[in-house]
């Protein structure tokens, strides 16, 4: 057998030589000389090597030398027919026991769970983090956690990605860029803190991004006990000031609306993108599901109305969806309010308000279907009275927010489907305002130490505020981050920040629950947590961040036995019953005066900011994981573009990849165009988080930025945008060229009415009559027989999966110009196709992996048998056998097989190694590779099954992509089982084969997409 | 000790012309021996090799790139993973069926004609094959592991999945490329014979004399000879049958739509051949024309294939008709929308270029005076190259650039490499030509000698 | 005559008799025949017609190799398909069954014809004895027009009828252009 | 003309071409042959390690239990290595001072691992899983060979692919009861065929001869 150099797995034990040098030393070392050695490994060799290493995607043709070598050898060998005797001598391989084995009860070769939580802007999610041999490789969703429900994101599935970036701060540095030491750092410090003690900090500044951390928090005010006269500034780019504006609005206080999705039957959504963007998405998603599904029987369903500017996830599922301009809804919701009797008929009526909404938008005349839109919606609204819900995206201005309280005040649904609570901002404030003074006070040289914890402001501040260029004239400036980027840049100090993986902390979830996040390994690169940062500044330098978070919780807790409590709360990586309480709210009855009614929508192009949906502000442009993938509806990868509506475009004489000059207010930047149906006429959207000029690898040089135009009144939305056209062009990467199902029965969707008269009308559909016989002898497979149900009722396409698969099986990442050429390696792909008017297309999701089929047509035409059916149903992949003759592909009616068509595993950056799931072969180049069904995990769980003398469980193997799902809309299982859950779904009247008429016999089916439009707006999305 | 007297002098050189030609059987052998053993090479000749061996550089240029870095040095992608490798191929393996057909079933036809263009249609054949059989192995995603398409005993326990069309292939082609060199070898051993008796030079003398294996032209021996020649003949006939038979089968087995259809095999067949007679005119004529052969190669010779061309492109193009008429009597959406994305889609250029070539151009052929022109008959035959070329790039890559799931739908593009690769097989194809037409006969010598006899009787009765 | 010259007991090859058509060769093997010589072979730039029968030599065992070797080549490679298929590692290849008998039918067809040529080609070589680089005939240099235009005719020394001077004179009285003594 | 070549030249023609064809037969067994040779294998082949350590010494001699170094072999799919540690439980009090275990007590010290080469390597694409194998009663031994009569470790079995496939077509052959998989010198008490078919119904032994069995 010939031992295939390509291939090199992370094996369940230190297999390659430089690894295992590695992770020798990562294992051996304890406590204190875990610490040490890393310092060492940071010396060695193989780590500078892979500090200045090539990323995978720039996969140049020629850049796998060693490739080069290597297949020059196997050349010489397999022609000096060496070959053919195999040349089978394995090179030596070293095996590197520990020194003292480990405390807590590991296995070697056996994964460990531990539960943590990442913050995105503040806000704590819950995850397991699966740990191998003391390397986190994956996160799960932690079933306990609120805001998880062992769901996860695309974001918490690519930060383990992030934890091993090379590019990542390595050192402390100072002056711009010296390297220099944590120690110096502390000098400088104290001499600084000595000067600001004589006049009680009154030059300290801090400024932070949103915090929910208790310990952090209490951190601060002792700060602010010592320093009097220092400030704190918060500042997220991604920010909820709206929504707090609005609640102080209506309700005179700081809450914050917390929704109950499961309650309401009848949803009114003013661009609220509430399932897919911000931090409690998965909460409202897995809730909003509850509706959505039908569990046998049941026929109760949600009604889901939307009104954006530019296509949402939260759109595409919607029942109903009006694209209007962002302007133009604060107008819709007043009538919607007044038609709901929220105000009383103010001299403006319902036409003066809506009209005009767009001028572009065709038949029917605007105003008209408006004006019989909101009617039909109030209707409905005040027919479920609490039981409906009406919710306003933070995109909105804070008059709409009211409104919306306003609303569902009205309709009784406070305290039933919307709750109002403590905010979990530890000090929400105006973080406009906020940053704005401290720009003020840096002009004004009052500030003297300046330390900016996390984000990047110089990147992310609004245009307007020239943050930048008063930060170079502040004395002393320290900066906690994990990357050198524009704002380390700027700041005489860097001290590179933990990862979430490495470090101690707690922060709260969407609903005030307090999370625990605890690190899985040393530090990888000498980094501080915020704590420790804090801690220093308090001259208590000496502190772990362990002993800071321990401590304050010892301080907050009343109970006996703490350290049983801690214990337990680490072991959640929760703190039980910390979740905010509902409040009385009582609505102002003058809050309706100080809300200036909102000016009509002026002609003219307007200009819509949105985090991007992969990488969000900007923080993960480094993560090409997330870069790579494709947006859920653009389907772009590695860029962000103008997005446009048909009629614009055609309007403006623009096609895709034209690149045109968008000038707001003076300020303007150069964006390539994407044409994007279902965006409303006369809205340019941008995604911001693009445009990095001090980044990493992976990020460097993508996209364009969007924050340029980005100021604080133009903060999310802004008018009289010009569009000038360049002449240029230029390219975009997307997965999905073809948007039309070209009549094809793929996605098969109908709405509730239908299902109701004629259930099985998804199976009906299939046009061609199926061949039910065949020449086949039947396969019985006794035991198990693996099959997959796919709910595309619940699907939301939020590519929560397709990062989980990549992260699960090391799927690599190709980079642009091979996306561009075609050659994504996603095993999992979310397939988005539009039906109906360009203007207000229904929008199907279809998840598309490799179907499994009984009568599989890849494997008969494969010449070596590198693709074959196992004993359990399973279609194998055998990567070592594999010698990529490519016809499997041709003869994959799903197009669901992908292949290495260069070196595109990562196995030369020892860091990125780390990451690799040893379960899961490496692939080689010139080999084809596809969904296994997690096959790795189906062995897991037989070979404990058998040791336990017992059969597998319903619901003991979950696939990657299933665990991932916020809406459990992939159910995997055995369908030898009569009783197991797949079965059930299988036997519904939804369920459906795709390409069934070629006669596959797809393991993998599908259950229909049911539409629950209102009778009275007729069957049209709009 | 007799007087040898009265020597009857009936018996001193008898003149028999070839019909019109004035040869005998001495004439036939020194002329076309001449070429091959004179000693001086023609300028002519160097040139037109120098540049062909250039070309061959930039193949093999080509190839260490490939196998350096992968086939993503090619614009094959998902979903179109198959390009310009297996167009190549296929269009080379069909080019190659020429001359298997002339040797074996013009000669069970008993059609005397084929004598003078049999050898150098074997020729090509078997260089056609060697460009062919390239093309498989390096395609491969890992192409040192080729081996494992050969059923030998393996420490894996594992062998060929013999359910494959690739590995049909693999014993098609190679059986092919054996017979058709077993073939043209035995024809060359009487000729081998000739050289070895006529050569000037002592190396020339031993090197023919080793390949000729004593031949010695026994009666006995002519009598085996023929025989084991004729059921060579008879394997050969089904053989080159089912070589682009089974060819076709990669597409053919598949369930793509524009590849799953019975109508494959015989229309393959039929494009071989029509391939093949193209390329045989568009060597013969320029050779006939450089070496003056035009007493052995008439226009008898060039008006027969021409017919032949007319015919199999006639049958080709029923092909298209069949394809396009089963795509819409069947009612089956994926094959109507194949059918109409050929013809209206991004390579729809392409799609009525090859009906051009291979349909309409060979309809001039029904004319005598085109039949009797030899430039025109060149320039169809380099059309009919192309067109032939063009329309397995139409069933390969426009097949499979849009099939069931509209999501997976792209586009192929060939890169530089996918160029060079493919110009490079044409350079070693016409190298290996020049290097026969140097040192072997080009012309079967025993059968113009036995034409010469043939001729002589009837002329006598 | 340089043949005159030769001392009579040198042993000889054989008598060869050189001709300038086909059918005084052919007119002169039957002759031959008449006159009742055996081992006697006609050698001709070309395959001459009715030569074969005119030495009596009718049969070649030639077309049964040829189907032996069709048979074992097919049965061969067909039977192990059906050992490795379904005998030695049965596996599910996308849900077909394992003694898959049309898809052996093409590697079948194509293991027949090859084992079928070779057999009939090295058969061939074999029955004709060849290869022989060396043989007493190449002693004589007008031979080499066998392979151009001249026919020739040999009888052999063995032959029991075989007499030095009866041969030579016989074979000059079928008119024979030339006659030389081949040595061994 | 005159001859060519030389009487000899038949015989050496024939004989070269029957030559060919033995010698293209020699090759093909030869490489077959290379294949399953031990330079292939590596069957008893002793590697270069850190430290001389004895099995036949600590496990004939001694009669420790594989178990006591090798920690989670039937918990795990990797057997386990003993860490340091587990060396110096005994060698803090015996030979504590030798100089053969330098090497142990300077990792000791310095917390520095021992770096061992691996005997028995499987490729990286091979997934094979201890502890299923001994639960279904396969011994040490039957892979590992009599590592108490190793003083220094080698292969004894090919541990190539068509090895595996022998035991996996047909356990019977090689299967005994669980409570003697650790015992080095377990010899059937009654006929393997029979013993091996009951405990192949006993511990429901599948035949699993499918692909992601050992690769994925």
């Amino acid at each position: 057998m010939l031992n295939l150099p390509q291939i090199k797995p992370v094996h369940q034990h230190p297999s390659l030589g430089d690894l295992a040098t590695i992770r020798g030393r990562l294992q051996t070392a304890q406590g204190p000389e875990y610490w040490r050695s890393l310092e060492e490994l940071a010396g060695s060799q193989e780590f500078q090597e892979f500090l200045h290493r090539e990323f995978p995607q720039q996969a140049s043709e020629w850049q796998d030398a060693m490739g080069r070598r290597r297949f020059l050898q196997l050349m010489g060998a397999s022609l000096a027919l060496a070959g053919v005797s195999a040349c089978s001598r394995q090179p030596d391989e070293k095996i590197v026991p520990y020194v003292r084995a480990p405390r807590g009860g590991m296995v070697p070769g056996k994964p460990l769970y531990f539960a943590t939580a990442m913050t995105l802007d503040g806000v704590a999610l819950g995850v397991l983090a699966e740990s191998y041999m003391g390397r986190p490789i994956k996160i799960e969703g932690n079933p306990q956690h609120p805001a998880s429900l062992g769901a996860t994101d695309a974001f918490a599935q690519a930060s383990v990605l992030t934890l091993y970036d090379p590019d990542r701060a390595q050192a402390v540095t100072t002056q711009r860029g010296q390297i220099s030491t944590w120690n110096a750092f502390l000098t400088t410090l104290r001499t600084a803190l000595e000067a600001q003690h004589l006049k009680d900090g009154a030059g300290i500044r801090l400024l932070t991004e949103t915090v929910t951390s208790p310990t952090l928090v209490q951190q601060i005010h002792t700060l602010f006990t010592r320093f009097p006269g220092a400030s704190w500034h918060q500042y997220t780019p991604v920010n909820d000031h709206t929504v707090q504006a609005g609640a102080r609005m209506a309700f005179g206080k700081d809450v914050t609306p917390l929704y109950h999705f499961e309650k309401a039957n009848v949803i009114l959504a003013l661009e609220a993108d509430f399932l897919a963007s911000g931090p409690s998405t998965l909460r409202y998603a897995h809730d909003f599901a509850q509706k959505r599904r039908l569990p046998g029987t049941s026929t109760a369903m949600n009604r889901l109305y939307v009104v954006e500017s530019s296509l949402s996830l939260t759109g595409a599922i919607a029942d109903h969806r009006l694209p209007v301009r962002p302007s133009a809804i604060a107008g819709l919701a007043l009538a919607v309010a007044r038609a709901l009797g929220v105000i009383a008929n103010g001299s403006a009526t319902i036409q003066a308000q809506v009209a005009p909404l767009s001028r572009l938008a065709p038949y029917p005349p605007a105003s008209e279907m408006q004006a019989h839109w909101i009617k039909t919606v109030a209707e409905d609204l005040w027919q479920h009275r609490g039981a409906s819900l009406v919710v306003v995206g933070r995109q909105q201005p804070p008059l709409v927010h009211a409104l919306a309280h306003a609303m569902n005040n009205v309709l009784g649904n406070v305290g039933h489907t919307v709750v109002y609570t403590t905010p979990v901002a530890a000090q929400p404030v105006d973080q406009l305002g906020s940053l704005r003074t401290l720009v003020e006070d840096m002009a004004a040289g009052r500030v003297e130490l300046l330390v900016i914890l996390g984000g990047n402001p110089v990147y992310t501040a609004p245009a307007d505020l020239p943050f930048a260029q008063h930060l170079i004239r502040v004395p002393l400036c320290l900066y906690l981050g994990l990357y050198a980027n524009e704002t380390s840049a700027l700041c005489q100090w860097h001290i590179p920040e933990t990862h979430y993986l490495e470090a101690w902390g707690d922060a709260r979830a969407y609903d005030g629950t307090v999370s625990l996040t605890q690190p899985l390994i040393a530090p990888l690169y000498n980094g501080k947590s915020a704590p420790e940062l804090l801690a220093a500044l308090l001259e208590q330098p000496e502190q772990s961040g362990r002993e800071i978070v321990q401590e304050y919780w010892r301080s907050q807790y009343e109970g006996a036995d703490f350290d049983q409590f801690w214990r337990r709360a680490l072991h959640d990586g929760l703190i039980a019953d910390t979740a905010f309480p509902p409040q009385e709210v009582q609505l102002r009855t003058d809050w309706l005066a100080e809300a200036a009614t909102p000016a009509a929508p002026s002609p003219g192009l307007e200009l819509l900011f949105q985090p991007d949906p992969t990488i969000w502000d900007g923080c993960f442009a480094n993560n090409g994981w997330l870069q790579e993938l494709p947006k859920p509806i653009t389907k772009l990868t590695w860029d962000n573009a103008a997005l446009l509506s048909p009629a614009t475009a055609e309007w403006l004489g623009l096609s895709n990849e034209a690149v045109v000059e968008l000038r707001l207010q003076g300020r303007s930047v150069r964006a390539p165009v994407w044409i994007v149906p279902g965006q409303a006429d006369d809205v340019v959207t941008v995604h911001l988080g693009y445009g990095r000029w001090r980044t990493g690898r992976v990020g460097a040089g993508t996209g364009f930025n969007a924050y340029t135009l980005r100021t604080s009144e133009a903060f999310w939305a802004g008018r009289g945008l010009e569009v000038h056209p360049t002449g240029e062009r230029y390219l975009l990467a997307t997965t999905q060229h073809h948007h039309s199902m070209e009549g094809r029965h793929l996605v098969r969707a109908g709405t509730l009415q239908q299902y109701l008269e004629q259930p099985y009308f998804a199976q009906e559909m299939s046009h061609i009559p199926q061949p039910q016989e065949t020449l086949y002898p039947p396969q019985d497979y006794e035991g198990y027989a693996w099959g997959m149900v796919i709910d595309l009722n619940t699907c939301l396409g939020c590519n929560a999966c397709v990062v989980a698969c990549q992260a699960e099986n090391n799927i690599p990442i190709v980079g642009k110009r091979e996306v561009q050429r075609g050659r994504e390696m996603h095993w999992l792909r979310i397939d988005r196709y539009y039906k109906g008017p360009p203007h207000q297309p229904e929008v199907y999701h279809q998840p598309v992996l490799c179907m499994h089929c009984e009568h599989a047509p890849c494997e008969v035409v494969c010449p070596v048998y590198a693709t074959v059916h196992n004993h359990e149903g399973l279609n194998d992949m055998v990567y070592n056998r594999c010698i990529g003759t490519r016809y499997c592909s041709n003869n994959c009616p799903y197009k669901v097989r992908r292949f290495n068509f260069l070196h595109y595993a990562e196995t030369h950056t020892p860091s990125l190694q780390l990451l690799h799931n040893p379960e899961v072969t490496v692939r080689s180049r010139g080999v084809m590779e596809k969904c296994t069904y997690c096959v790795q995990r189906i062995s897991a769980a037989r070979i404990q099954a058998q040791l336990e003398n017992r059969t597998m469980r319903d619901g003991e193997v979950v696939t990657a992509c299933q665990a991932a799902c916020p809406t459990g809309a992939i159910i995997f299982g055995d369908i030898n089982d009569p009783s197991s859950h797949v079965v059930r779904l299988k036997g519904t009247p939804l369920n459906y084969g795709m390409l069934t008429e070629l006669n596959t016999r797809p393991r993998t089916t599908y259950l229909a997409r049911l539409r629950n439009p209102n009778p009275a707006l007729g069957d049209a999305p709009g | 000790m007799p007087e040898d007297t009265g020597r009857p002098h009936v018996q001193s050189e008898p003149p028999s012309p070839i019909r019109g030609t004035g040869h005998t059987y001495a004439s036939v052998t020194d002329k076309i021996s001449a070429i091959t053993l004179s000693r001086r090479t023609p300028r002519g000749w160097l040139l037109g090799f120098g540049v062909a061996f250039l070309v061959v550089m930039v193949l093999l240029f080509a190839i260490t790139y490939l196998l350096a870095v992968g086939v993503g040095i090619w614009g094959i992608n998902m979903p179109v993973a198959w390009g310009f490798a297996i167009v190549n191929f296929v269009w080379w393996i069909g080019i190659g069926h020429a001359g298997t057909l002339i040797s074996a079933i013009l000669l069970l036809m008993r059609q005397q004609w084929r004598t003078s263009i049999n050898r150098f249609a074997e020729a090509m054949t078997l260089f056609a094959v060697a460009c062919a059989g390239l093309f498989p192995v390096l395609h491969l995603g890992r192409p040192w592991f080729f081996y494992w398409l050969i059923p030998y005993p393996n420490t894996m326990d594992i062998w060929p999945q013999f359910r494959s069309p690739l590995v049909w292939d693999f014993f098609a082609v190679s059986t092919y490329g054996t017979v058709s060199l077993l073939f043209w070898y035995i024809g060359l051993i009487p000729d081998f014979a000739t050289l070895r008796d006529r050569s000037q030079s002592s190396i020339g003398r031993i090197i023919y004399g080793m390949l000729a294996m004593g031949w010695r032209g026994a009666a006995r021996h002519w009598h085996r000879y023929e025989i084991a020649y004729l059921l060579l003949a008879g394997l050969a006939t089904p053989l080159v049958v089912s070589v682009h038979s089974i060819v076709s089968f990669d597409f053919a087995v598949a369930l793509l739509p524009g590849w799953h259809s019975t109508i494959f095999p015989p229309y393959f067949v039929a494009g071989a051949i029509f391939s093949g007679f193209a390329m045989v005119l568009t060597i013969a004529i320029p050779v006939r024309a450089v070496y003056h052969l035009e007493e052995f190669i008439t226009m008898q010779h060039l008006r027969n294939m021409a017919l032949i061309i007319l015919t199999t492109g006639l049958i080709v193009g029923y092909g298209y008709l069949m394809e396009a008429f089963t795509a819409l009597y069947s009612g089956n959406d994926y094959e109507i929308f194949t059918l109409y994305n050929r013809m209206f889609g991004p390579y729809a250029l392409l799609y009525w270029l090859m009906l051009g070539c291979n349909v309409l151009a060979p309809q001039v052929l029904w004319f005598r005076q085109v039949r009797g022109s030899v430039p025109l008959l060149f320039v169809i035959a380099l059309i009919v190259n192309v067109g032939m070329w063009l329309e397995r790039f139409t069933i390969v890559v426009t097949s499979l650039h849009r099939d069931f799931l509209p999501s997976s739908w792209g586009m192929y593009y060939p890169t530089i490499w996918d160029w060079a690769t493919f110009v490079g097989t044409i350079g070693l194809f016409v190298a290996l030509l020049f290097l026969f037409l140097r040192f072997l006969p080009m012309i079967s010598i025993f059968e113009m000698r036995e034409l010469v006899a043939e001729t002589t009787s009837s002329d006598a009765t | 005559m340089q043949s005159l010259h030769t001392p009579p007991n040198l042993s000889l090859y054989g008598l060869m008799a050189e001709f300038a058509t086909p059918d005084a060769l052919l007119e002169a093997t039957r002759c031959a025949r008449r006159a009742g010589y055996r081992n006697v072979e006609a050698y001709t730039p070309f395959p001459v017609e009715g030569l074969a029968e005119a030495l009596d030599f009718h049969r070649t065992s030639l077309p049964l190799v040829v189907l032996l070797g069709g048979a074992i080549g097919g049965l061969g490679a067909y039977f192990f398909q059906y050992w490795l298929n379904v005998m030695h590692y049965p596996l599910n290849v996308g849900g077909r069954p394992l003694h898959s008998w049309p898809a052996f039918i093409p590697v079948t067809f194509e293991m027949t014809i090859l084992i079928a040529s070779l057999a009939a080609v090295l058969g061939m070589l074999a029955l004709n004895g060849l290869p022989m680089p060396y043989h007493p005939l190449f002693n004589v240099p007008r031979f080499a027009l066998a392979t151009r235009d001249r026919f020739f005719l040999c009888i052999e020394a063995r032959d029991p009828q075989f007499d030095r001077t009866e041969t030579r004179r016989f074979l000059e009285s079928v008119a024979a252009y030339e006659v030389f003594e081949v040595e061994p | 003309m005159a001859q060519i070549f030389h009487p000899s030249t038949n015989t050496i023609a024939r004989v070269s071409i029957l030559g060919a064809v033995f010698i293209f037969a020699g090759l093909l067994w030869l490489m077959a042959a290379l294949n399953r040779s031990s330079y292939a294998t590596e069957e008893g082949v002793v590697r270069q390690q850190p430290i001389q350590f004895s099995h036949e010494h600590h496990v004939g001699g001694l009669g420790i239990d594989c178990r006591y170094c090798h920690t989670s072999v039937e918990v795990s799919a990797f057997a386990g290595l003993p860490p340091t540690e587990t060396c110096m439980h005994c060698h803090t009090h015996i030979w504590s001072e030798s100089p053969f275990l330098a090497p142990v007590r300077e990792s000791f010290r310095t917390g520095q691992p021992l770096v061992w080469t691996r005997v028995h390597n499987l490729p990286d694409f091979v997934y094979f899983n201890h502890s299923i194998h001994l639960h279904k009663g396969v011994g040490c031994v039957t892979c590992h060979g009599r590592v108490d009569r190793m003083p220094l470790m080698s292969k004894t079995q090919s541990l190539q692919m068509e090895w595996c496939l022998a035991c996996h077509r047909a356990p019977e052959r090689f299967v005994r009861p669980r409570e003697f998989v650790f015992s080095m010198d377990w010899q059937p008490q009654e006929d393997q065929r029979t013993l091996g078919q009951r405990l192949v119904q006993e511990y429901h032994i599948a035949k699993l001869t499918t692909c992601s069995i050992c690769h994925r």
